[in-house]
């Protein structure tokens, strides 16, 4: 079958949507962006077919008269097996490329083993880490091995007098070559297969229907870029499109109504206008200073050895207004510090950071021509309730009660604007093919 | 006894300091029915607004208080703090009891933001005043003049009393009282530092700019009273110093007692200047317009606003520094304030030239974390207190 | 083919005037010619010129050593001598100059001033940028001060007391400087000249009211300006240059022809803007390109006004030369208040059919940048037409992020052509 | 008059953003002063308290003391977690004295550490004359570049080792520290090598440095102090733009430079307690 996708090449993430013929969307991939453009692009493409995939099983579960809700049951179970087993694939790679650095380092006699028992640990740690309803720190192996790995290593370091500082030098090394892995077909065959061993409850109706999903051929008929790194995007000029346009139809697509949007990525904040047919009338974007974007949150959450996802729920604690106004990046941590040992608390603070961080998207909303009903959140930050909740709260005080659109999926919304336009041009292309 | 009164007339001050919504000025409105003008720092003739039944406000942006939410729709990153506090408090309805502002020529920033409110306003009084650059009284005077009378028209055309000569007078009078008493403290506190804290003296001051002038006059005489018989306030081994740069957007409290904690005294500044800016008493008899334009041209506190028509950049400030005994220099200016920022090379050029010691650093009116400054201005500190006991020693 | 021969000749007569000028400059020490500093707003050319002094612009030499490469190493310098990163970058790229031998565009030195002359119009920092020149070179300042036209009006008061400045200081001044007296005939006989040389460049200006444009008012109009806002206003050469100028873009028009960009002569002209704000000048060709890649036409700007708003029919006025002279220094445009800057982009807006607005805003200039935000509101209230922000600085490199601004610029032109579009089916459905 | 002896056993301790350095001192009142021990350890989000008081229990079991044998304990940096220590010195006045120790003809200081940097320049005695610190942005701090290391999988040490290789550093014109990220990334994905990517950031922090320096009116011997001192290339780089700046600096280092501010505030804690016990004013009555 062909598809259409859009891909977001944002400064942190790379977002990629795939559409059926139909513009319905079929899935959704986001990794980490990373040095090299074209494997994170491929990277986001390959996890949304799989995603898309996902879409395929339910359909085939729906066909062979599964009803909604066991499909959801079922679907869930097999997704959080599908992951553990990318996980642990990963975790493999990654013991081997360690393995292979470690060798050249001048105390491998000491780091090599070192080496093997964290990855054993780690990998012992995963069933649990995957069991359902685990809370994981994030979506990207980078993150989830790294938040276990540094501590494990520093622990053996300590034991055996091993330098830590090499040790974890050796991780971020390694984690480049792991996380470049792409996946295919073939892979997402593989993964569901042992998937579908593990997962103890899996029935025949799903065996089936993953077979029959995964032989399903999938063609690209277009792809448009965009995002942060679109001009240097691996595709030719005229598939790209501004992340300013991008959001804005996104946003109408998932929220016709809407005519404000706000995007909070890692390193921009966008302000966009738009009308009711999901064209741009006015955008507003950060100036060069970084500072007060998602980037920032990502600076506090290892200052505070949390998650991202942890930051939000944890600022949501605070029952105190701690004022902040520096929302400069790189001295977030610091700022931090200061505070913790004045003997601030940690949620005071972080709810303090948050409100920060969204007094500086207010401006930029002033700037673009205010806010209007209905209003939309989007880009990563809108994943943060504690970012989501400082936003309600000042736009209701400040531009009155309105609709507010948040969706769990609106880190996509940009790669769905893009696949929209890839499917326009996919429609023009066919076409301008028919009479030919 | 002394200690806990001098505490309660601070708070006093620091309630009006505090008081973004101008809470006391409608309460002067509606006992009073002139017009309430507000003014942005530097000078404004706050005595022809006062002769004319106004109650003059000064502004002085919105400090670390005012939560700036659609101030930056205003200004780009690279501009000073002040201009989008000031907006942020007119859009928020704060500055709703001013019938007018005054602009005066301090930058370009400050000018501009005379059109913003135009823009904005363009129901209220909004005067960008112009003074003079030029000096010889009958070509920068009579202009000045000129625009002195201007404005006293148009406060008159939105309800203020036609300014009159003999109020006029009364007027300078009362604000002669006014800068004595001011600069009464100023030299208290360049002789006894340790009985006047800075921070308590601008907190006085910042009440000063909202204030009526009789009011003020009265907490200034209490809390002169108060230090001079406060026994418990002694000396302590601090350097002194003077500061300088902070003539408009103005730094938070917080560091001013920074300053002071990481061990500086300062004993002269340019916080507030409108309240010292005749460094002698207007004259009274004559024409009281010529005589305030008249000394707006002599005797005005030299100022990086102002034009130096002679070659004597920073010399100004090697005097403030000998008469103050001041052991070095704090250039304390706002990041992106050009007046102060383009002064500095040239002062510092001056001081350096004496031997005198400094450091400079930039805060934002907003500023909330002061450790780098504090680790600046205590080493600056240390530096001096450790080698002059050296010397002692 | 003519027309390549012809847009020759403006441009090599302009070259040769500079050429010429500076190399006058370089030889004053032999030939004991004087030299007066002045800036670009408000200059008095013409009465410099009178005495027979030459006019120095820091301004420009700032911006040349911009556009050669040099003002990253001359802001250094000044920033190493103790000046901060925050302020206006035309004057640390100036003291970088001086202070590396006062070398000049042309490759020539420059005389040091035998007058400084402060013309204090349109912005503030001029004023402090004078008094660092004087610390070094302990010469003699004249200054002028122009009230600004706050109100939106000039007044009998402002002009009395720029004539009585001009009487008392600056011609006493000048006199003094070059031992000679002021020669009134004389100057009526520039100002002649002047007015000529500004009628035709506001022809030039506005013939971008032609569709297509021929010529680009920002980036080509900067060269336009050139004489007449810095050296030679009310001379020969001034006359002829504008004369030519005129000749070749009336050809232009005659043929069709859009403007010449850096990539050669514009194809199709897609998009016509106005553009507030001065241009960015360390990658003028760069940030020209973005915009000529794009089929986007400037069709006025205002920063070729901030040495005279000619195109709202000032003219300098030989029978009353000092008077006009005070009239010239308060209508330039960055004197003007920010209501009337924004009247003034709104008629551009209209009378130059503009797609819609680019606020270039530098961060160097509070002159400019304080209220741009607003002015940029303000005309997309009024017009209707898109309206976009990019920032950078003059002379600063650090401060102009390509990718920024073409991240921007592409943007906001998408987002027009998508306005456009829609409109355009929304006209051919409603046809249907 | 209370006696002090001619050897004094004293503390310096420098809490940074990112280290925490203790020092231990014997200095005498006729000849040098001398080094005894120092311990350094990054601070890696544990309770700076906890780690301080670690660290300073372990120097004196190291060097069989109690507490009772040293006559000062200073801190300087964020010392106030130290609820045990005798003074405080501020970060210059700190790495002024302590740049003396390591470099006696130093005249300049630039403490490089993982926020700030901060420039000093000092006389004879280790009196401040004038300092300088880097600007609200951070780009140009420590952090900064460790950052970028670990997006470029280099460790700590290999950094320095690795800038000198590069044959054609890339400037890297960015600013904010966050926006450098960015162009850090660019440059990988145009295929520069590492070693060129680092030259170039080392290149643009020695501009920032050097431009400090100059501004601060220094010439003659300049000590690179706080941990990136340590780092060859950026010394290196600092070297080639002082050279360029055509400005007579002679930047050294010292194998102690990171715990430069613990030696100094140890240093000037020992000057305190002679000049009050020569005054006769006890320890004790000072602190009051
Ligand atoms: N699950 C999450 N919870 C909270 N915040 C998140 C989450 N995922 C991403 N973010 C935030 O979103 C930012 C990235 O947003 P994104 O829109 O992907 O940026 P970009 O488009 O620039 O790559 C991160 O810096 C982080 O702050
Ligand atoms: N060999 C090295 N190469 C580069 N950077 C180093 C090296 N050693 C230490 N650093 C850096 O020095 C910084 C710590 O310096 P320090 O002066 O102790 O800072 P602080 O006092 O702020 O904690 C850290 O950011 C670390 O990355
Ligand atoms: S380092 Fe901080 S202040 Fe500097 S540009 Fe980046 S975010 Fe802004
Ligand atoms: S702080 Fe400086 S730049 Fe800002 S408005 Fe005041 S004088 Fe102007
Ligand atoms: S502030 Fe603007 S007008 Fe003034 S000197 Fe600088 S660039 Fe020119």
């Amino acid at each position: 079958m062909k598809y259409t996708v859009g891909i977001d090449l944002g400064s942190t993430t790379t977002k990629a949507v795939v559409l059926d013929d139909e513009s319905k969307i079929l899935g959704r991939g986001i990794t980490n962006s990373r040095s090299n453009y074209k494997v994170a692009c491929d990277v986001a493409l390959g996890e949304a077919l799989n995603s898309a995939r996902f879409g395929l099983i339910d359909a085939e579960l729906e066909r062979a008269g599964v009803d909604a809700a066991r499909r959801t049951l079922w679907l869930e179970d097999f997704d959080r097996h599908f992951r553990e087993q990318q996980y642990r694939l990963s975790l493999r790679r990654l013991g081997e490329t360690l393995g292979r650095h470690a060798r050249e380092e001048a105390d491998a006699r000491i780091v090599v083993p070192l080496i093997d028992d964290v990855i054993s640990a780690m990998t012992a740690e995963t069933r649990e880490l995957f069991s359902a309803g685990a809370n994981r720190k994030s979506d990207f192996f980078r993150d989830l091995a790294g938040s276990r790995y540094l501590p494990i290593a520093e622990g053996f370091s300590e034991q055996r007098g091993a330098r830590f500082d090499r040790v974890a030098g050796l991780f971020d090394k390694a984690i480049l070559e792991v996380e470049n892995a792409t996946s295919d077909d073939e892979m997402f065959s593989k993964l569901a297969r042992a998937a579908l061993v593990e997962a103890s409850g899996a029935t025949r109706e799903l065996r089936e229907a993953v077979e029959r999903a995964a032989d399903i051929e999938l063609e690209q008929a277009c792809c448009v870029g965009t995002g942060y790194g679109r001009a240097t995007l691996p595709f030719p000029k005229e598939w790209i499109r501004s992340e300013i346009l991008c959001h804005g139809l996104g946003a109408h697509a998932m929220f016709p109504d809407t005519r404000t949007v706000l995007d909070i990525g890692g390193q921009d904040t966008k302000a966009i206008q738009v009308d009711d047919e999901g064209i741009v009338t006015s955008f507003q974007m950060n100036d060069r200073c970084a500072a007060g974007c998602g980037r920032y949150l990502g600076y506090i959450a290892d200052e505070m050895n949390l998650g991202l996802h942890e930051l939000g729920p944890m600022a949501c604690k605070s029952k105190r207004n701690v004022k902040i106004n520096s929302t400069c990046t790189v001295f977030a941590g610091a700022e931090l510090r200061e505070r913790l040992s004045l003997g601030e608390k940690r949620e005071d603070i972080l709810a303090g950071l948050h409100r920060a961080i969204i007094l500086r998207a207010m401006s930029l909303l002033a700037r673009s021509g205010g806010v209007k009903s209905e209003f939309t959140f989007t880009g990563g930050v809108a994943r943060n309730p504690a970012a989501v909740e400082a936003l309600r709260k000042l736009i209701f005080e400040n531009y009155g009660e309105m609709k507010l659109n948040i969706s769990t999926e609106s880190i996509f919304t940009g790669a769905l604007g893009a696949a929209l336009f890839a499917h326009r041009e996919a429609r023009k292309m066919q076409a301008q093919k028919v009479p030919a | 006894m002394s200690a806990a009164e001098i505490r309660a007339l601070i708070e006093k001050a620091e309630e009006v300091y505090r008081d973004l919504r101008l809470e006391s000025v409608r309460r002067w409105k509606a006992e009073h029915k002139g017009l309430a003008i507000g003014f942005m720092p530097i000078w404004a003739p706050r005595e022809l607004i006062h002769a004319q039944g106004g109650l003059p406000v000064g502004i002085m942006g919105g400090g670390e208080d005012v939560e700036i939410i659609k101030g930056d729709a205003f200004y780009q990153s690279y501009i000073c703090h002040i201009p989008r506090s000031t907006i942020e408090l007119a859009l928020n309805g704060s500055l709703d009891c001013l019938d007018g502002m005054v602009f005066p020529a301090i930058c370009d920033v400050i000018r501009n933001l005379s059109g913003i409110w135009k823009l904005r306003f363009p129901e209220r009084l909004s005067r960008y005043f112009d003074v003079p650059q030029d000096f010889d009284p009958e070509v920068g005077g009579a202009f000045m003049r000129r625009e002195l009378e201007e404005l006293a028209h148009e406060l008159e055309q939105r309800g203020a009393r036609k300014l009159e000569p003999m109020a006029l007078r009364r007027s300078i009078a009362a604000y002669n009282h006014n800068r004595a008493r001011i600069q009464g403290l100023y030299d208290l506190r360049r002789r006894e530092p340790w009985k006047v804290p800075t921070w308590e003296l601008y907190l006085l001051l910042r009440a000063g700019l909202v204030m009526p002038v009789e009011e003020h006059d009265h907490l200034l005489d209490q809390y002169r009273a108060a230090v001079e018989v406060d026994h418990e306030r002694r000396p302590m081994d601090q350097a002194r110093v003077v500061l300088t740069g902070s003539f408009c957007e103005q730094p938070p409290l917080g560091l001013i007692k920074t300053l002071e904690r990481a061990g500086c005294y300062i004993v002269d500044d340019d916080f507030v200047q409108v309240g010292r800016w005749f460094d002698k008493p207007v004259e009274l008899a004559g024409d009281p317009l010529d005589n305030l334009v008249h000394s707006f041209l002599t005797d005005s506190l030299p100022s990086p606003t102002r034009y130096e028509d002679s070659d004597q950049k920073g010399q100004e400030l090697v005097r403030r520094v000998e008469a103050s005994r001041a052991e070095g220099v704090l250039f304390c200016a706002p990041s992106f304030c050009d007046p102060a920022l383009l002064d500095q090379p040239m002062a510092v050029r001056a001081i350096e030239e004496r031997g005198i010691p400094w450091t400079a650093f930039k805060y934002a009116e907003n500023t909330g974390q002061f450790q780098v400054i504090r680790e600046q201005a205590g080493t600056f500190a240390d530096s001096i207190k450790l080698f002059s006991e050296a010397v002692t020693a | 083919m003519s027309t390549t021969a012809l847009k020759d000749r403006s441009q090599e007569r302009q070259k040769q005037m500079i050429a010429e000028h500076f190399s006058r400059l370089a030889r004053s020490g032999e030939t004991g010619e004087k030299s007066v500093y002045t800036f670009v707003p408000g200059n008095l050319t013409e009465l410099v010129r009178n005495f027979d002094l030459l006019p120095v612009l820091p301004e420009i030499n700032a911006l040349q050593s911009g556009m050669r490469g040099k003002s990253r190493e001359y802001i250094g310098l000044a920033e190493k001598l103790g000046h901060s990163e925050d302020v206006c970058t035309y004057v640390k790229c100036d003291v970088g100059m001086m202070k590396s031998g006062n070398v000049g565009p042309t490759g020539e030195r420059l005389p040091s001033p035998d007058l400084l002359l402060l013309s204090y119009t349109g912005c503030f920092t001029f004023m402090k940028w004078f008094e660092l020149l004087r610390q070094e070179y302990k010469c003699p300042t004249v200054m002028l001060h122009v009230p600004y036209q706050a109100d939106g009006q000039v007044t009998a008061s402002m002009r009395k007391y720029i004539v009585d400045q001009l009487v008392k200081k600056v011609i006493p001044s000048l006199e003094r400087a070059s031992g000679k007296k002021f020669d009134i005939d004389k100057l009526r006989e520039q100002m002649r000249a002047s007015a000529q040389a500004e009628d035709d460049l506001v022809w030039v200006l506005k013939s971008a009211r032609n569709k297509p444009s021929p010529i680009d008012a920002y980036f080509g109009g900067v060269y336009y300006i050139g004489p007449i806002f810095s050296a030679f206003r009310g001379t020969h050469d001034a006359v002829l240059y504008y004369k030519e100028l005129r000749e070749e873009v009336q050809e232009r028009v005659e043929l069709g022809l859009g403007p010449v960009t850096p990539e050669g002569p514009m194809e199709k002209e897609k998009f016509r803007v106005v553009v507030e704000g001065p241009p960015n000048w360390t990658s003028f060709r760069e940030f020209w390109k973005m915009f000529a890649d794009e089929g986007a036409v400037v069709v006025a700007s205002t920063y070729t006004k901030v040495g005279g708003t000619y195109d709202y029919g000032f003219r300098h006025d030989p029978d009353h030369p000092l008077e006009s002279l005070a009239d010239y220094c308060l209508g330039c445009y960055t004197n003007l208040n920010l209501p009337t800057r924004v009247d003034v982009l709104c008629d551009y807006m209209r009378e130059y059919s503009a797609d819609g607005l680019l606020v270039h805003s530098v961060k160097s200039c509070n002159s400019f940048s304080a209220g741009q935000l607003v002015m940029l509101g303000e005309v997309e209230r009024r017009t209707g037409k898109p309206v976009g922000f990019l920032e950078s600085d003059l002379v600063d490199p650090r401060y102009f992020s390509a990718a920024n601004i073409k991240n921007r610029l592409e943007s906001y032109f998408q987002m027009v052509a998508q306005k456009r579009d829609a409109a355009s089916s929304h006209s051919a459905e409603a046809a249907r | 008059m209370t006696e002090l002896p001619e050897v004094l056993n004293v503390v310096g301790i420098d809490v940074g953003s990112s280290t925490a350095k203790v020092v231990l001192m014997r200095e005498r009142e006729r000849g040098p002063a001398e080094l005894v021990d120092s311990k350094l350890e990054r601070l890696r989000r544990r309770d700076p308290r906890k780690l301080v008081e670690e660290l300073f229990e372990a120097i004196l079991a190291d060097n069989a003391l109690r507490r009772d044998d040293l006559t000062y304990v200073a801190t300087t940096g964020d010392g106030e977690c130290a609820a045990f220590r005798t003074g405080h010195f501020y970060g210059m006045t700190a790495h002024a004295r302590g740049a003396l120790f390591l470099d006696r003809e130093s005249r300049s200081v630039i403490d490089i550490g993982a926020l700030h940097t901060r420039a000093v320049q000092i006389d004879e005695r280790g009196k401040v004359l004038g300092s300088r610190m880097t600007s609200q942005c951070a780009s140009g701090s420590g952090q900064f570049l460790e950052n970028i290391c670990r997006y470029l999988g280099i460790t700590l040490d290999e950094i320095g080792p690795l800038s000198l290789k590069s044959t054609k550093p890339e400037a890297c014109s960015s600013i904010c520290a966050v926006l450098a990220e960015t162009d850090v990334i660019n440059m990988v994905s145009r295929g520069i090598a590492a070693p060129d990517i680092i030259k170039g950031i080392h290149q643009s922090m020695a501009g920032r440095y050097v431009k400090l320096l100059t501004s601060l009116g220094s010439s003659g011997v300049v000590m690179v102090t706080g941990g990136l001192a340590g780092d060859v290339g950026l010394v290196a780089a600092m070297r080639e733009g002082a050279k360029e700046s055509k400005k007579p600096l002679e930047l050294r280092t010292h194998a102690h430079s990171a715990s430069a501010g613990a030696i100094g505030a140890a240093l000037w804690g020992a000057y305190r307690a002679r000049k009050l016990a020569r005054m006769g004013v006890s320890l004790q009555e000072s602190l009051e």
